[in-house]
């Protein structure tokens, strides 16, 4: 699936966006963010505060507990700043 | 009518008309306009990014939301992107309704809903060319956008 | 900035550039727009009467009261006068202000009073001519002005 | 002192503005609406309802026990419906 990161998600990751494969054993967002904070130290300072971060699955809003599994597109990002 | 746009470009208050034009079935009309303040000089412009895609998607189903809660007769949403000047409008939102009760509320649901939801991310530079921070969620906000539910 | 003006003549949104102009300190910009319905054609025209000298100090009175209770950086009012046909403008009003909820506060409060305060008084005109009834206060104008006390 | 009506109440009593002299018993908005109603049947139709009428005094909303004693113009109208 492809990830993409926006502002300061994007900055600390040092990418904007990528191709992942995650294990099955990872089915939700939040499991997601977890095995994304493996893969090295910046993904780690990214995730450090999950609560600030959020997500989208197909350019849709979706809770922690959502299912990655249909999702060809996952995003994350801080809370919107914008109007 | 229904006229949702992202754009790079500054835009002025002459966007709306087309709400409104040959038609005389509209009572209430309501604009709302963001726009870049310098803080007392201590911002020389606001940069915004956004999730290209999505921002779109999600002003869309924002204004689909409002129509269904009132009943609106026209509906825009201009939302900026890129290096925003202090002075320049950011966001033009307007609501066109038979009565100004339900414009107003629409208006304000919107940009509640917008400034919260849609995937827009703010970062302030200074004088001299400095990048500064990315300007961080107010409670006020998530605050706002809570009494409307759901 | 305060802008206040009573006329005949029809006006546009344009209006209200100057609460803006060279301004970097305003964050939000709400205007309401009252328009002439034509009711299904029912309506030809709307006559509105007003008490000239009252009209003028009852609006700044009202706008004063606005720029008491909201941190304000400019108001506009425009109210029209005379024969005033569907899809016309008649009543204008922008609140600017640093943030948003104080504009929309601001606007609604101004047209909430505005409705129930400003002397002036709506006869429908129908087709050929025919000259109707003078339009009743409305119970929900009543209710809204309610809300904000005092 | 001089004494305006607007809308109905203008078009019910006939006149845009008069001057009017009421005794010195007449000291409110609502006691002078009162003597008013005796100055002949299109006064008595304007006033019919006096819950429905406003009244203004030198440009200001009066209530009807404000004391008219000061005042050199006084004005009644409909409910306003303007906006």
């Amino acid at each position: 699936m492809k990830a993409l990161y926006f502002a300061w998600v994007r900055e600390r990751i040092g990418l904007a966006e990528e191709e992942i494969a995650p294990p099955a054993s990872v089915t939700t967002v939040a499991e997601l963010m977890d095995w994304l904070k493996g893969r090295g130290e910046n993904y780690a300072a990214a995730f450090a505060n999950e609560r600030t971060i959020r997500a989208a699955l197909d350019r849709r809003h979706a809770k922690p507990d959502a299912p990655i599994a249909a999702a060809k597109e996952v995003a994350f990002f801080p809370p919107m700043t914008g109007g | 009518m229904k006229i949702l746009r992202l754009q790079k470009e500054p835009f002025t208050a002459a966007e709306i008309a087309p709400l409104t034009e040959g038609r005389s079935d509209i009572g209430a009309l309501v604009t709302f306009t963001g726009l870049c303040r310098d803080e007392e000089g201590r911002l020389a412009a606001l940069e915004i990014e956004h999730y290209p895609g999505m921002a779109e998607a999600e002003i869309e189903r924002v204004v689909d939301e409002a129509c269904r809660r009132w009943p609106l007769e026209g509906v825009l949403v201009i939302h900026r992107y890129g290096l925003i000047r202090p002075g320049e409008p950011i966001v033009l939102v307007a609501t066109a309704s038979k009565h100004r009760t339900e414009a107003f509320a629409a208006a304000q649901f919107l940009m509640d809903y917008l400034k919260t939801h849609a995937p827009f991310w703010k970062r302030e530079h200074g004088p001299n060319g400095r990048v500064g921070d990315w300007v961080g969620a107010r409670e006020e906000d998530e605050a706002a956008v809570r009494r409307w539910g759901g």
